[in-house]
C-alpha cells in the first residue's frame, strides 16, 4: 500500500533519515517507534509530502507520490492527523464534522445541504462513538474525546492511508485504551492503512500489530512488539526510556 | 477519575442534545407566533404604533445583516449603515426622480444589488488582499464617512442634508405600498422571509464554514475552503440584506437622510446588535427592539444618559457577557438545567 | 504657493501628533485605540476647563498632554489589558469607550461647542507675505514633539525594551523586562499625544465633542498611507495626508480633496496590505 | 459657559448634518426612542382609540393643545433655550389673560434635534400620538422642508419663526420668520452704497445658503457690483486656510459668508489670523454668534435681521426682561423672538376667527398684527409670512447689547417666491 524504500533526508549535515526502507500492507496499523532524535517525525514528514527526499522514493500502491505537493498527497487518499488538536472549539462536534465533510466545495454550491456528506458526518460520528456528543461544544469535550472527534473529521476525507502523529499523547490509561480499540476496528472495518509515530508502550501493544524501530534514522528493526520488547538492541536503545 | 468525568460529559451531552432540538422547535414555533403577532397589531394598535414597530423591525434587519458579517464570520463592519443609506438613496431616487417603467420593482432589486455590488468590491478587493480584522473594520468606517460626506454634497442629486423626498409609492403591479399600514405589512412580509432565509443560510454548509472561518481561519483552509470567498461572499449577502432594511425604509418614512449612511446610524446597528447578541439572529430584533424602547421610557434629559449607557453596554457585552441579552437569557436557562440534573444525580 | 504650503504643513502637524500616537500603541501592542479621537477631545477640553480657571490657554496647552496621558495609563489598566490578544473585541471595547467619553464631557460640559481666543495674534512676516503666528507656533510644537518622540523610540534604552517586547514579549519578560509597564508607558505616551494635538489645536477650531471622530479618521489615512512600522513612516504620512489635503482643497472643492484623500488610502491598503501596518524591526 | 450655539441657523446646521462628527445620530435615534415613549400608553390607548383631537371641537375651559417642535438637545443648546423660553413666556402672557377663546394653552413641546429624521417622527408624534392641531417651530430649512412634508398632509398649520431661503407656499404653512425679499434684498443695497462693490461669497454646502447666496448675487448685479468668487464648503471643517487663502487672493471689498454657524465661528476665528483688509458682513450674525468670537474679532462684523436685542422700544424691552429673568441667559435671539410673534398671532388669529377650527382659524390668521419685539408686523394673507422690519447692525464688541443699529427699515412685506426651493433640484 505505502511504501518508501531507500529514503534519505539531509539538513545540512546532519542526516535525520539515512535509507530507511519500510512497506505497509492494505489494512495494517503499522507503529514507529524510537528514542528522540530518531528521525521519526522526519519520515513521517516525507511520507506526507511536507518533507522532499534527499533521495529514495515514496510510493502509494507502486505509485510515486514523493515530491508531490501536500495537498495532491492528500487528495490522493493520504491523511494526516496532527498532534495539536485544532478541532473548532466553539463548535459542537457535529458542526465540526459537518465542516470536515463539507471541505473543498466551491463556496456558493455550499448554500445547499449535500445528503451524502451530512449523512457520511454522522455516521462517522457513531463509527469513532460520538453519536452521543453530536450536539456538545468541541471545547466542552474530554481529551480523549477530541482526539476521537479529530480521527472523525480526517475518516470524512476517506482516506486510504492515516497517518497518526502520537495520537494518544497525554491521555489517561482509559482514553488510550478506547482509542486504541477504536483505531484497530476503523482499520478493520474500512480497510485503513494506518501509520503511527507513537512513544506510548501501553498503547502500541494495544494495536499490537507489527513495529518498526528507527535508530539514528536507520531502521533498527522490525517485528511484532512482543519479539521488539525481547530485543536486546532495542533495550540498549532504549535505555532509560520507558520500555 | 477522567473515564468518570467523560461519562459524566456524555450524560450532559445527551441532556444538552435534547435541549438543542426542542430549542429548534420552539424556534420555529416562536417565528410563526411572532409573524402572527405582527400581523395582527395595525388591527387595534394606532398608527403611530405602527410606524414606530415597523421602525423596529427595518432596524433589526439592518442589525441582522450585520449578525452575518460580525456574528457569524466575525469580521467587524464599523460602517454599516453605508449599505443601508446606499439602498435607501437608492431606491429612493428611484422613486422620487425617475417615472422608468416598473418602478416598484427596479426600486426594490437595484436597492438591494447597489449596495450588494459595493460590499462585494470592498469584500473582494480587501479580503483577498488579507485585509481583515481591524484594518477591514478601519476601511468600513471610512466608507461610510465618504458616503455621508457625498450625499451631503451632491445637493443637486440628493437634496443635501435637505433630505430626499416626494417619493413615488412603491408599486409592484396591482398592488402598491403607500400608506402607513401597507408599508408596515410589507416590512413584516420581508423581515420575516429575510429572517427564514438568513436561518437557512446559517444552517447550511456555508453557514457552518462561517463559523468555521471565525473559529479558526487556518484550520478552516486546511480543510479545503477559501476562506476569503466565503468571506466575500457573506459580506456581498449582508450588504444586499442592509441594502434591503434601507429599501423598506423608505415607504415608511418617506425621507432618506444623510445621516442613514453615516457613521453614528452604523454604531447603533452595533450596538443593538452586540447587545441582543451576536451570533443568533433574533438577537438583532430584540437588541434594536429593546434600545429604542428603552430610550423611549426616557425622558428628553435621560434620553442623553441613554447613549452614555450605550457605550457602558458595549464594554459590558464585551467584557462580561459577549452573548448579550441573549446570552443572560442562555445562562439562566443553563443554571436550571444544572440543577435539575443536579436534583437528578442526587435521586 | 507658500501659503499653501504652510498651510498643508501646520495640517500635518497636527495629523502627525495625533496618528504617532495611534501608530506606537497599535505598534507595540497590535491594539487599535477607536477612542483615540475622543485623547484628543480631552486633551482640547482640559485647555477649556484650565481656561475657565486661569483665563490663559498656555496652562492647558502645557497640563492637557499630562492629564490625558493620566487618563490613557487608567484606561490601559482597567480596560485594555484586560482584552490583550482579542483585536476584535478592543475594537467594540474602545468604541464604546469613545461613547462614553464623549457623551460624558456633553453630560459635564454641555452639549455646546466651545470657543476660545487664539492666544498668538501675531502674524508672521518676511517680504510681502505674511502668515498667523499661531498657526507657525503650531508647527514648532509639533516638530520639537516628533523630535523627541523619534529619540526616545531609537536611541534611548526604553527604545531597547520596547524593541525587545515587540519581537518577543515572552523573551524580553524572561529578561527580566516589565512588559505590562511598557504597554501603560506607551500607551500613556500615545494618548498624551493625542492629548496635546487637542490642546494646541482647541484656540483654532469651535470645539465640541463630535470633533474627535473626525480626527481620529484622519489620523486612520495617515497611519494607512505611512503605516505604524515605522515611526517615520507615520510622520511621512502625515505630511502625505497634510500636504494633499491643503493643495487638494485649494485646487477643487474641500469635498473632493477629503473624499480623494479616502479612496486614496483605501486603494493602497489594497495594494500594500502588509507593508502598511509592518512591525517596526 | 460662554458657547457660541447661542441663536444660530449654523450651528444647527453643522450638527443636523456634519458628516464626520455625527455621534449624534445618537440623539437623533433617542428621538427615536422618545417617540416610542408612547408604545405602551398607545397600546392601552388603542382601545379607547380615537383622535382626541385637540382641535375644533373642544369645549370652554379645556386646554388646547400647542405642539412646539424645538432644538433642544445637541450642539445648539442655546438656541432650544431661547426658543423653548420665549414660546413658554407667550403661552404664560396668554393663558394670564384668560387663554384662547376661554381655553388655557397647553403647549407640548418636542426635540426636534436640529435633525430631519427626528423631527419628522416628532411631528408625527405630535400629531397623531397627541393630537394637536397646531405647531410652531423648526429653526433649520432641512427640519422645516422635513416638517412641513408631515404636516401638509396631515392638515395641520405649522408656524415657522426662523429666516430662511422662502420658497415654502401652502395653506398650512405660516411664517415669522424674515424672507430674503425682507433681509438680503434690502441689505446688499445698502452694502454696495456704503461698504463696497466687490463680494466674495463663502458658505455651507446646503440649501440655505445657496437659496440666500441666489438673492444676493442678483442684487449684487443690479445694484452694479461685482461677486470675484463664490464656494461652498463641507460641514464640520475644521482648517478653512485653503478658503481664506482663496479670499485674500480675490481681495474682495465685501466679504459675505453663510457658513453655519460652529463652521461659521470656526471661520471668522482663523480669518482673524490672516491679514484680510475688506468688510465682513453677513446675515446670519446675532448677538449669540458675537459672544462666541472675543471682542476684537467680532468687532466690525456687519449684520442684518428683523430683529437686535438692542431694538429699541417698549415691547422688546418687556420682552427681554422677561426673557432674562426667566433663563437667567442673557441672549435671546431673531429665532426666540419670532415664536414669541407666532404664538401671540396664533392666538389673535383664533380670537379674530372666533374659533380654533384649523381651516376657520387659517381665515383668521390672515392679515392679523401687533406690536412685536421687533415693531409692528402684519400676517400678509397671500404668502401667509408676516411683514417685518429691517435693520442693519454693526458690531463693536462681542456683548448680547454689542450691536449698533446703523440703519432700519419698517413693516416690509413678504414676497415668497412659491414653488421650488431655490438652491437644490432634488
Amino acid at each position: 500500500m505505502l511504501e518508501a524504500s531507500g529514503v534519505v533526508k539531509r539538513f545540512g549535515g546532519l542526516v535525520a533519515v539515512d535509507g530507511v526502507d519500510f512497506r505497509v500492507e492494505r489494512g495494517e496499523i503499522r507503529c514507529v517507534i524510537g528514542p528522540n532524535g530518531a528521525g521519526k517525525t522526519t519520515l513521517f514528514n516525507v511520507l506526507t509530502g511536507d518533507l522532499k527526499p534527499t533521495a529514495g522514493r515514496v510510493l502509494l500502491e507502486g505509485q510515486r507520490i514523493d515530491g508531490l505537493p501536500v495537498h495532491t498527497i492528500a487528495r490522493l487518499g493520504v491523511a494526516r492527523k496532527f498532534q495539536v488538536p485544532a478541532v473548532f472549539q466553539e463548535l459542537t462536534v457535529l458542526e465540526n464534522l459537518r465542516v470536515a465533510a463539507n471541505g473543498g466545495r466551491s463556496v456558493l454550491s455550499l448554500l445547499r445541504r449535500d445528503r451524502r456528506r451530512e449523512d457520511m458526518a454522522r455516521g462517522i460520528a457513531e463509527e469513532v462513538g460520538l453519536q452521543d456528543l453530536l450536539g456538545v461544544q468541541a471545547g466542552h469535550l474530554g481529551h480523549g474525546e477530541i482526539q476521537r472527534l479529530e480521527i472523525a473529521m480526517v475518516l470524512v476525507s476517506e482516506p486510504r492511508v492515516l497517518l497518526l502523529d502520537e495520537p494518544t499523547a497525554g491521555m489517561t490509561y482509559d482514553e488510550t485504551r478506547s482509542i486504541a480499540v477504536l483505531l484497530r476496528d476503523l482499520a478493520t472495518r474500512r480497510h485503513l492503512t494506518m501509520v503511527i509515530v507513537e512513544h506510548d508502550i501501553d498503547f502500541i501493544k494495544m494495536i499490537g500489530d507489527r513495529i518498526t524501530v528507527l535508530h539514528k534514522g536507520k531502521v533498527l528493526m522490525e517485528g511484532h512488539h512482543s519479539e521488539v520488547e525481547r530485543s536486546d538492541e532495542v533495550r540498549r536503545v532504549y535505555l532509560g526510556e520507558g520500555l | 477519575m477522567a473515564g468518570r468525568g467523560e461519562a459524566a460529559a456524555v450524560r450532559a451531552a445527551r441532556r444538552v442534545g435534547v435541549s438543542i432540538s426542542l430549542l429548534r422547535w420552539a424556534h420555529w414555533g416562536a417565528v410563526v407566533l411572532a409573524a402572527v403577532a405582527l400581523w395582527v397589531v395595525p388591527l387595534f394598535a394606532r398608527s403611530y404604533f405602527i410606524g414606530l414597530l415597523g421602525r423596529f423591525l427595518v432596524f433589526g434587519l439592518a442589525a441582522m445583516s450585520l449578525d452575518l458579517v460580525w456574528g457569524y464570520t466575525g469580521q467587524l463592519s464599523l460602517g454599516h449603515a453605508a449599505f443601508f443609506g446606499l439602498g435607501a438613496y437608492t431606491s429612493g431616487l428611484i422613486l422620487a426622480q425617475t417615472s422608468w417603467p416598473f418602478l416598484g420593482p427596479l426600486a426594490l432589486v437595484l436597492g438591494i444589488l447597489i449596495p450588494a455590488a459595493l460590499g462585494f468590491v470592498m469584500a473582494g478587493t480587501l479580503f483577498y488582499g488579507k485585509v481583515v480584522g481591524a484594518y477591514f473594520a478601519i476601511i468600513t468606517l471610512l466608507v461610510s464617512l465618504i458616503l455621508e460626506q457625498l450625499a451631503i454634497s451632491m445637493l443637486w442629486l440628493t437634496g443635501g442634508i435637505n433630505g430626499l423626498y416626494g417619493m413615488k409609492p412603491l408599486a409592484f403591479g396591482p398592488l402598491s405600498v403607500d400608506t402607513l399600514n401597507e408599508a408596515y405589512y410589507f416590512i413584516v412580509i420581508v423581515s420575516v422571509i429575510a429572517y427564514v432565509l438568513a436561518r437557512l443560510l446559517v444552517e447550511s454548509p456555508l453557514g457552518k464554514a462561517m463559523d468555521a472561518v471565525r473559529v479558526n481561519e487556518k484550520r478552516t483552509a486546511s480543510l479545503g475552503y477559501s476562506t476569503a470567498a466565503v468571506r466575500t461572499v457573506v459580506f456581498t449577502l449582508a450588504a444586499a440584506l442592509a441594502g434591503l432594511a434601507g429599501v423598506l425604509y423608505v415607504p415608511l418614512e418617506a425621507f432618506v437622510y444623510p445621516s442613514q449612511l453615516g457613521v453614528g446610524f452604523s454604531t447603533w446597528i452595533i450596538v443593538w446588535l452586540a447587545i441582543g447578541g451576536r451570533r443568533s439572529l433574533v438577537g438583532a430584533f430584540l437588541g434594536a427592539f429593546i434600545i429604542n424602547y428603552g430610550q423611549s421610557l426616557l425622558s428628553e434629559r435621560l434620553g442623553r444618559y441613554w447613549v452614555l449607557a450605550t457605550g457602558v453596554f458595549l464594554l459590558i457585552v464585551v467584557l462580561v457577557q459577549p452573548d448579550g441579552l441573549l446570552g443572560i437569557i442562555r445562562d439562566v436557562k443553563d443554571r436550571l438545567m444544572r440543577v435539575v440534573r443536579g436534583s437528578r444525580a442526587g435521586a | 504657493m507658500l501659503t499653501t504650503l504652510l498651510n498643508g504643513v501646520s495640517l500635518a502637524a497636527v495629523l502627525a501628533l495625533v496618528a504617532i500616537g495611534l501608530a506606537i500603541i497599535f505598534g507595540l501592542m497590535r491594539v487599535i485605540n477607536l477612542a483615540h479621537g475622543e485623547m484628543f477631545i480631552l486633551g482640547a477640553y482640559s485647555v477649556v476647563a484650565l481656561h475657565q480657571w486661569t483665563g490663559s490657554v498656555w496652562w492647558g496647552v502645557v497640563l492637557a498632554p499630562f492629564v490625558v496621558g493620566g487618563i490613557g495609563w487608567v484606561i490601559e489598566r482597567t480596560l485594555i489589558r484586560r482584552l490583550y490578544q482579542r483585536p476584535m473585541e478592543t475594537l467594540v471595547a474602545t468604541w464604546g469607550l469613545s461613547i462614553l467619553i464623549r457623551e460624558g464631557l456633553k453630560v459635564f460640559f454641555g452639549g455646546g461647542s466651545r470657543n476660545l481666543p487664539i492666544p498668538i495674534r501675531a502674524r508672521l512676516h518676511f517680504g510681502g507675505f505674511s502668515y498667523p503666528g499661531y498657526r507657525i507656533f503650531l508647527i514648532f510644537v509639533a516638530i520639537v514633539v516628533m523630535a523627541a518622540v523619534l529619540w526616545l523610540f531609537t536611541a534611548t534604552d526604553f527604545a531597547l525594551k520596547v524593541r525587545a517586547v515587540i519581537q518577543r514579549r515572552d523573551m524580553a519578560m524572561a529578561m527580566g523586562i516589565d512588559a505590562a509597564r511598557i504597554d501603560q508607558a506607551v500607551f500613556a505616551l500615545g494618548a498624551a499625544l493625542a492629548g496635546l494635538a487637542g490642546a494646541v489645536m482647541t484656540p483654532l477650531i469651535t470645539l465640541n465633542p463630535e470633533v474627535g471622530l473626525f480626527f481620529l479618521a484622519r489620523s486612520f489615512l495617515v497611519v494607512i498611507v505611512g503605516g505604524v512600522g515605522s515611526l517615520l513612516g507615520t510622520v511621512l504620512g502625515a505630511v502625505i495626508i497634510g500636504l494633499g489635503n491643503a493643495y487638494l482643497s485649494f485646487l477643487t472643492r474641500p469635498v473632493f480633496a477629503e473624499v480623494a484623500l479616502f479612496v486614496f488610502a483605501i486603494l493602497l491598503i489594497r495594494v500594500r496590505p502588509s507593508g502598511l501596518f509592518a512591525r517596526p524591526e | 459657559m460662554k458657547s457660541t450655539r447661542a441663536g444660530n441657523l449654523g450651528s444647527s446646521f453643522a450638527r443636523a448634518s456634519e458628516p464626520v462628527w455625527s455621534r449624534r445620530e445618537f440623539l437623533r435615534n433617542a428621538g427615536v426612542g422618545v417617540t416610542a415613549l408612547t408604545v405602551g400608553s398607545s397600546l392601552l390607548a388603542a382601545c379607547a382609540g380615537g383622535e382626541e383631537g385637540g382641535g375644533g371641537g373642544g369645549k370652554k375651559g379645556e386646554p388646547f393643545k400647542l405642539g412646539a417642535l424645538i432644538p433642544i438637545t445637541g450642539i445648539e443648546t442655546h438656541v432650544g433655550l431661547s426658543m423653548k423660553v420665549s414660546t413658554q413666556i407667550a403661552v404664560d402672557e396668554i393663558n394670564a389673560k384668560g387663554g384662547v377663546l376661554g381655553r388655557p394653552i397647553r403647549l407640548i413641546v418636542e426635540d426636534e434635534a436640529s435633525d430631519p429624521a427626528i423631527a419628522v417622527q416628532k411631528a408625527r408624534k405630535l400629531i397623531r400620538e397627541d393630537g394637536v392641531s397646531f405647531i410652531v417651530g423648526t429653526l433649520i430649512s432641512a427640519v422645516r422642508n422635513a416638517v412641513v412634508k408631515v404636516t401638509e398632509p396631515e392638515k395641520v398649520p405649522l408656524f415657522n419663526p426662523t429666516y430662511y431661503e422662502g420658497g415654502l407656499c401652502n395653506k398650512y404653512f405660516f411664517s415669522t420668520g424674515a424672507l430674503p425679499n425682507q433681509q438680503i434684498d434690502p441689505f446688499v443695497p445698502w452694502i454696495t452704497e456704503n461698504v463696497g462693490k466687490s463680494f466674495y461669497l463663502i458658505g455651507s454646502d446646503y440649501v440655505w445658503p445657496h437659496g440666500s447666496f441666489a438673492h444676493v448675487k442678483e442684487d449684487v448685479q443690479k445694484a452694479g457690483g461685482t461677486i470675484l468668487g463664490e464656494e461652498y464648503v463641507p460641514f464640520g471643517k475644521t482648517d478653512f486656510s485653503a478658503e481664506i487663502q482663496r479670499i485674500l487672493g480675490a481681495n474682495p471689498e465685501v466679504l459675505y459668508p453663510l457658513v453655519a454657524g460652529v463652521d461659521g465661528i470656526t471661520f471668522w476665528k482663523q480669518l482673524a489670523g490672516y491679514p484680510f483688509k475688506g468688510a465682513r458682513v453677513s446675515h446670519s450674525v446675532s448677538e449669540a454668534i458675537l459672544q462666541g468670537l472675543d471682542a476684537d474679532t467680532a468687532k466690525g462684523i456687519i449684520s442684518a435681521a428683523p430683529y437686535f436685542m438692542v431694538v429699541d422700544n417698549p415691547a422688546n424691552k418687556a420682552f427681554i426682561d422677561k426673557y432674562q429673568a426667566k433663563s437667567g441667559a442673557p441672549y435671546v435671539d431673531t429665532f426666540g423672538e419670532g415664536l414669541y410673534d407666532a404664538v401671540h398671532l396664533f392666538a389673535l388669529g383664533a380670537e379674530k376667527a372666533g374659533s380654533l377650527d384649523t381651516e376657520k382659524l387659517i381665515q383668521g390668521l390672515k392679515g392679523v398684527g401687533f406690536d412685536a419685539p421687533q415693531g409692528h408686523i402684519t400676517i400678509d394673507p397671500t404668502t401667509q409670512h408676516t411683514t417685518h422690519a429691517f435693520h442693519v447692525a454693526e458690531a463693536t464688541g462681542n456683548q448680547w447689547n454689542s450691536f449698533n443699529i446703523v440703519h432700519t427699515e419698517n413693516e416690509i412685506a413678504p414676497a415668497s417666491d412659491c414653488g421650488k426651493i431655490p438652491g437644490i433640484t432634488a
